[in-house]
């Protein structure tokens, strides 16, 4: 019989394995993602539950592989720029500098300090904005119809409106170039930042007063997705969910990169290391970000944005090695480089503190229900440009 | 006490549900087609070729250097130099692009092109409303395409253009006035544009 | 009221409705339609009850057996995950349910024709049976068995309850697959 | 009786007068059939438009502006798209089951609505003895359906948005009959239209004696539409539903007009819950002060459904949803002994008429503060306020 003249016929096969408990049927094996509402790009979680309990979960990702590392080894050092833009497309400025930063420091350049004041700024700038977005999408992962996400839309849309005026692109903004930053502010953009920057303020507290007392939410992230701090350390987990386990790890303090030493702030620390505490976490670090923010937009010299010995095209570093990492609003970003003397990096990998965020899923899930898995994963805070890669 | 933090939020969203009637700062969306946000003049979509003049053919910037073509992180850009050769705004004879193809189905809009080009001739544009059926030929661009006038490029970005088109007539004038002297002048390196702020 | 030939034909249909969703409910293999047709059969009994008048009864019918009963036990079917099984084998010894049901119907039928030999052919009013007096006769004559079959319910409550709590000793959360620090034992997976 | 009030019931018996004497009884049910048909699928396709745009305008965007005036047609455009889209039944599905299960959805609730006293002398089916059970008996029958729909279609979400929808109703059933029982209790009578009226007694001169002004009435006001939220599976109980977890859950896999049908069932159940709830607490068709009965009495029983309709869409725009297992333990711990206590309020409201006004209220606040104290001291003990350190 010929196959293809066949009709297709569907049916419900007698389970392969009767011993296997996702067989026999004990237990439901879903799969969340890639096509499913809640997932953060397209990730899938290989659930298997035991009624709505989670008792074993497989991140599975690669749906968005690019292959950005290859690529950026046979690109010259500034085309690889805007695809570190697509790493982490909610922060394209932080990875734009983390890769900067490593570069200058490969090649030995040196950055004039507006250009480190613009960094500070376009970083802290992105921070807010990834930070409003985060507890908004953790909010929709709840249930929440989008109000709190929109709220906090309606603020990244004018942060976004800087970036715009700043880099031309609201997104993969390209900016940072290696020795200082590709062009200047246009005219009144900072004051036009100063008045975001005030007005964020009120937004967090409108933010923090719609939600952060609220009995549901507190009912739905506290003592949820618990990370012991052992664990947080062990897995090498950074960012502000590794605060919210009580780790005191932030690389603005601990290497004081760019011209961070010259600000005041605080580093919070979460003692519960749950989903709320990485909630709240991320609220009080935009409250300081808002303090980085009004000294640095205050104390912004004039000069050059550029250091002019920066070479744009026929750029070679000295063979060697280099690592470079900043704070990105999702935890440690770093990038390495080993240079051969040649117009592209010999070696170039990126530690994404996403993906490295995302390995403990399935110990923060197992025993917990599916609803607070999808919860447990707003709250991680993943972008799969930058798992991925 | 219970259930306060709800009302806390029900407050909240009652203020911003009278709030996007009475405050144009609460209700921030555009609509969209009929309504457009200001253009910004740094914002960038997609390049285009500068040409001065009124011919895009004979006032076409571009000498086919083909560095664009090179630093392209996506290679989008296809150059085929000229076999002969045109004169350009000094008068000396330059290449020109036979062929200058950007595919903009590739092009990831980084403006590494409008730094890395020479002699100004590769800027951004700020079109973005390019949606087509063919999505092969509907989104590759022609030189002829892609050639616009300076006009165009000092309506889009006038602080840019400004400064190029000085620089260009000084250049000109230093031309004239080294041909008229009968010895060469050096080129300066461009001057950028001046910090505002 | 409406015409007779209309009641008559009411009742056809109800009958119907209760003969093949009953004979239906026992036939089927598929054991959720099974539970479906059942929910069908007592559907038509409650129309039963309207149609001789009994409004409370009928209402209660569908509230108690169609809305409780009827959806315990198809959830209790999806519950077990034996919903799937299509393939399901027949009773080895369909007589002995057949007869069962033919006895229990001789002894209706006997009971009904013997004791009150009128009733079928004069049907007397039928009381009028208001909801009040119904809960005054529960609440004062019947009260005893009330309470006593309340008292029932609650203990099989409590009886289930207890089978349904886990049981002490056995958790089904598998150790995390990193190793916190100070675990000696090695991470193990049970599969 | 003034002419705006009755309207449509003069109008419906000047139309019914026109047929012969046998078949008026049964052109009058086709009339008031109709008017049911056509009223409240009429008001669910305006509250969708309504409610989008009053999202929309809590999450501060403008929302469906681009149908009709002011995107009031949005609905008409809904209804079109989804009359015309590819009906997808899934090969693996129950096909019969799957079809029949929007429909089972769809019935009960319409036949609810027929019970409803709209306004003075307005209701389709007048059930003196068992309105109320009438009405109770015909919401258990969604629960079917929503089986049926998740059962049938083969799907794992549609399997867990059905366990958890038959969860939740059966959880909620309780509490819901139980705050209406102490109204029951009260007026002694099951039928609805006696139940407003002896809402209809004048307090104080000017106060008409709604339910829920006095203390068990108000407290089970609270707790039915809490409990009418979670049957008619309203955020924050939209868990069946829950988008972001399971889906769409139990109509994941239905499209087209099924899917519209499930929507519209699911409106037309918060109609008639709310309806209900309206009649026992609210004083159905009664307007508040006996000064305000020049208006017509169908215009007081729409308009109370439409504030309540905006109260239910302003907390779907606030709250985020909750869990299975704190949905589960609020029917149980929480809204099933405050009924309980309700109840109890209810019959110490009824044997101390002759009290004076404050002693009759001080029972109820002590009944309901103590447990109400002690849920808020439980919560603290779970979710102490947290404080934050900061690294040096």
């Amino acid at each position: 019989m010929n196959p293809a003249a066949a009709p297709r016929t569907f049916e419900v096969r007698p389970s392969p394995d009767a011993a296997d408990p996702v067989h026999d049927g004990s237990l439901l094996e879903v799969s969340l993602g890639p096509q499913h509402p809640s997932t953060h790009g397209v990730f899938r979680m290989d659930v298997v539950l035991d009624g709505e309990t989670v008792v074993k979960l497989k991140p599975v990702f690669g749906y968005l592989h690019r292959n950005h590392e290859k690529i950026a080894e046979n690109t010259s050092y500034l085309g690889s720029m805007p695809y570190t833009d697509r790493l982490d497309y909610f922060c394209s400025l932080t990875s734009n500098w983390a890769y900067a930063l490593t570069v200058e420091r490969l090649a030995g350049l040196q950055v004039p300090e507006r250009a480190e004041y613009l960094r500070v700024i376009t970083a802290e700038l992105t921070r807010l904005q990834n930070h409003a977005a985060v507890c908004g999408f953790l909010l929709q992962d709840m249930g929440a119809l989008g109000t709190p996400l929109m709220y906090a839309f309606r603020e990244r849309e004018r942060i976004l409106d800087l970036f715009e005026s700043l880099t031309g692109a609201r997104m993969m903004c390209n900016y940072m170039r290696f020795g200082g930053c590709r062009c200047d502010t246009p005219p009144g953009w900072l004051e036009q930042a100063r008045s975001v920057v005030t007005g964020f303020g009120a937004f967090l507290d409108e933010f923090e007063a719609l939600l952060s007392s609220n009995e549901i939410l507190l009912g739905r992230t506290q003592g949820i997705g618990i990370l012991p701090r052992e664990l947080a350390i062990n897995a090498g987990i950074s960012g502000p969910m590794a605060r919210a386990s009580g780790v005191a790890y932030d690389i603005r303090k601990v290497d004081r990169y760019g011209i961070y030493d010259q600000f005041e702030f605080r580093v919070p620390l979460g003692d519960h290391g749950d989903v709320f505490d990485r909630y709240m976490i991320r609220a009080l670090e935009m409250r300081e970000s808002l303090r980085i923010l009004g000294a640095a937009l205050q104390r912004i010299p004039a000069g050059p944005v550029i250091d002019p010995k920066a070479k744009l095209r026929g750029f070679r570093p000295k063979p060697g090695e280099s690592y470079g990492r900043i704070e990105s609003p999702k935890g440690e970003l770093g990038f390495y480089l080993i240079s051969d003397g040649g117009p592209n990096p010999w070696r170039y990998r990126i530690r994404p503190p996403s993906f490295i965020n995302l390995t403990i899923l399935e110990d923060l899930c197992l025993g917990r229900s599916v609803a607070d898995a999808v919860v447990i994963l707003g709250s991680v805070d993943i972008v799969l440009g930058e798992v991925d890669r | 006490m219970l259930g306060g933090g709800i009302l806390h939020g029900l407050a909240v969203t009652a203020k911003n549900f009278v709030g996007s009637f009475t405050d144009p700062e609460r209700l921030v969306t555009l609509g969209y087609p009929e309504e457009r946000a200001p253009a910004k003049e740094n914002a960038r979509q997609f390049p285009f070729l500068v040409f001065d003049g009124a011919d895009p053919q004979a006032g076409l910037r571009c000498v086919a250097c083909q560095i664009c073509e090179k630093e392209c992180p996506p290679q989008c850009i296809l150059i085929v130099k000229s076999k002969t050769k045109k004169p350009d705004h000094l008068g000396k004879p330059q290449f020109f692009p036979a062929t200058f193809d950007i595919d903009l189905s590739v092009c990831m809009s980084c403006q590494i092109c409008v730094e890395v080009c020479p002699f100004d001739a590769i800027k951004m544009d700020q079109e973005f409303e390019l949606a087509t059926n063919d999505r092969f030929e509907g989104l590759l661009r022609h030189r002829d395409q892609l050639a616009r006038p300076n006009a165009h490029f000092q309506k889009l970005h006038p602080t840019d253009a400004a400064a190029i088109d000085a620089r260009r007539a000084e250049e000109l004038a230093k031309a004239a006035a080294a041909a008229t002297a009968a010895a060469a002048a050096p080129r300066k390196p461009a001057p950028e544009s001046p910090p505002a702020a | 009221m409406p015409p007779e030939p209309v009641l008559s034909l009411a009742f056809a249909i109800v009958a119907g409705l209760v003969l093949g969703g009953s004979v239906a409910a026992v036939s089927c293999r598929n054991r959720v339609h099974a539970g479906l047709f059942l929910a069908v059969a007592l559907v038509g009994l409650a129309l039963v009850f309207l149609r001789m008048g009994a409004e409370f009864l009928g209402f209660i019918q569908i509230l108690v057996y169609v809305g409780a009963v009827a959806v315990l036990i198809v959830f209790a079917i999806l519950l077990t995950r034996g919903s799937d099984s299509a393939h399901e084998r027949r009773s080895n010894a369909p007589g002995i349910g057949i007869g069962l049901a033919v006895l229990l119907w001789g002894v209706l039928a006997w009971g009904i024709l013997h004791r009150s030999p009128g009733a079928i052919a004069t049907p007397s009013p039928p009381p009028s049976m208001a909801v009040r007096d119904l809960g005054e006769r529960l609440l004062r004559e019947e009260l005893l068995p009330l309470q006593t079959v309340g008292l029932l319910l609650t203990a099989a409550l409590i009886g289930a309850a207890l089978i349904a709590l886990p049981e002490p000793g056995i958790s089904p959360r598998p150790s995390g697959s990193h190793g916190s620090a100070g675990t000696e034992t090695p991470p193990s997976s049970p599969t | 009786m003034d002419a705006p009030d009755q309207i449509f019931v003069l109008l419906k018996h000047a139309v019914v007068s026109w047929f012969p004497t046998p078949v008026q009884p049964w052109i009058s049910a086709v009339l008031s059939i109709g008017a049911i048909l056509a009223v409240y699928p009429m008001i669910f396709a305006l509250t969708t438009v309504i409610e989008r745009k009053a999202l929309g305008r809590i999450q501060n965007r403008p929302g469906p502006n681009r149908v009709g005036p002011a995107g009031f047609l949005q609905f008409a455009a809904d209804g079109i798209k989804s009359l015309t889209k590819e009906d997808i039944v899934p090969r693996a599905a129950d096909s019969v089951v799957h079809f029949l299960a929007p429909l089972v959805v769809v019935v009960p609730p319409l036949l609810a609505l027929a019970v409803l006293p709209v306004g003075r002398n307005m209701v389709a089916l007048d059930l003196p003895e068992t309105g109320l059970l009438f009405f109770l008996m015909v919401g258990t029958a969604v629960e079917l359906g929503v089986f049926m729909a998740g059962w049938s279609s083969h799907n794992k979400y549609s399997l867990l948005g059905a366990m958890r929808a038959i969860a939740q109703l059966l959880s909620y059933e309780l509490p819901l009959l139980l705050s209406t029982v102490s109204v029951v209790m009260l007026t002694g009578s099951l039928s609805l239209n006696a139940i407003i009226g002896h809402q209809s007694e004048v307090h104080a001169g000017v106060l008409l004696g709604w339910n829920v002004f006095t203390p068990w009435g108000a407290a089970g006001a609270v707790l039915f539409f809490i409990a009418a939220l979670a049957e008619a599976n309203r955020s924050p109980f939209d868990l069946p539903e829950a988008e972001s977890e399971i889906v769409a859950g139990y109509f994941t896999e239905y499209s087209g007009f099924k899917f519209a049908l499930f929507f519209l069932g699911e409106y037309l159940g918060l109609f008639a819950v709310s309806g209900l709830g309206i009649t026992l607490f609210l004083g159905g068709w009664l307007p508040p002060l006996t000064v305000l009965s020049w208006v017509p009495s169908w215009l007081w029983f729409f308009g109370k459904l439409a504030v309540l309709m905006g109260i239910f869409i302003w907390l779907r725009g606030t709250l985020p949803r909750l869990r299975m297992d704190q949905l589960m333990r609020f029917a149980w711990q929480f809204l099933l002994p405050m009924s309980l206590i309700n109840l109890l309020v209810a019959a110490l409201w009824q044997y101390s008429t002759p009290w004076p006004h404050l002693l009759r209220w001080l029972p109820a606040a002590i009944l309901f503060g103590i447990p109400y104290l002690l849920y808020h001291r439980a919560f603290l003990r779970q979710h102490p306020p947290r404080t934050y350190r900061y690294a040096s």
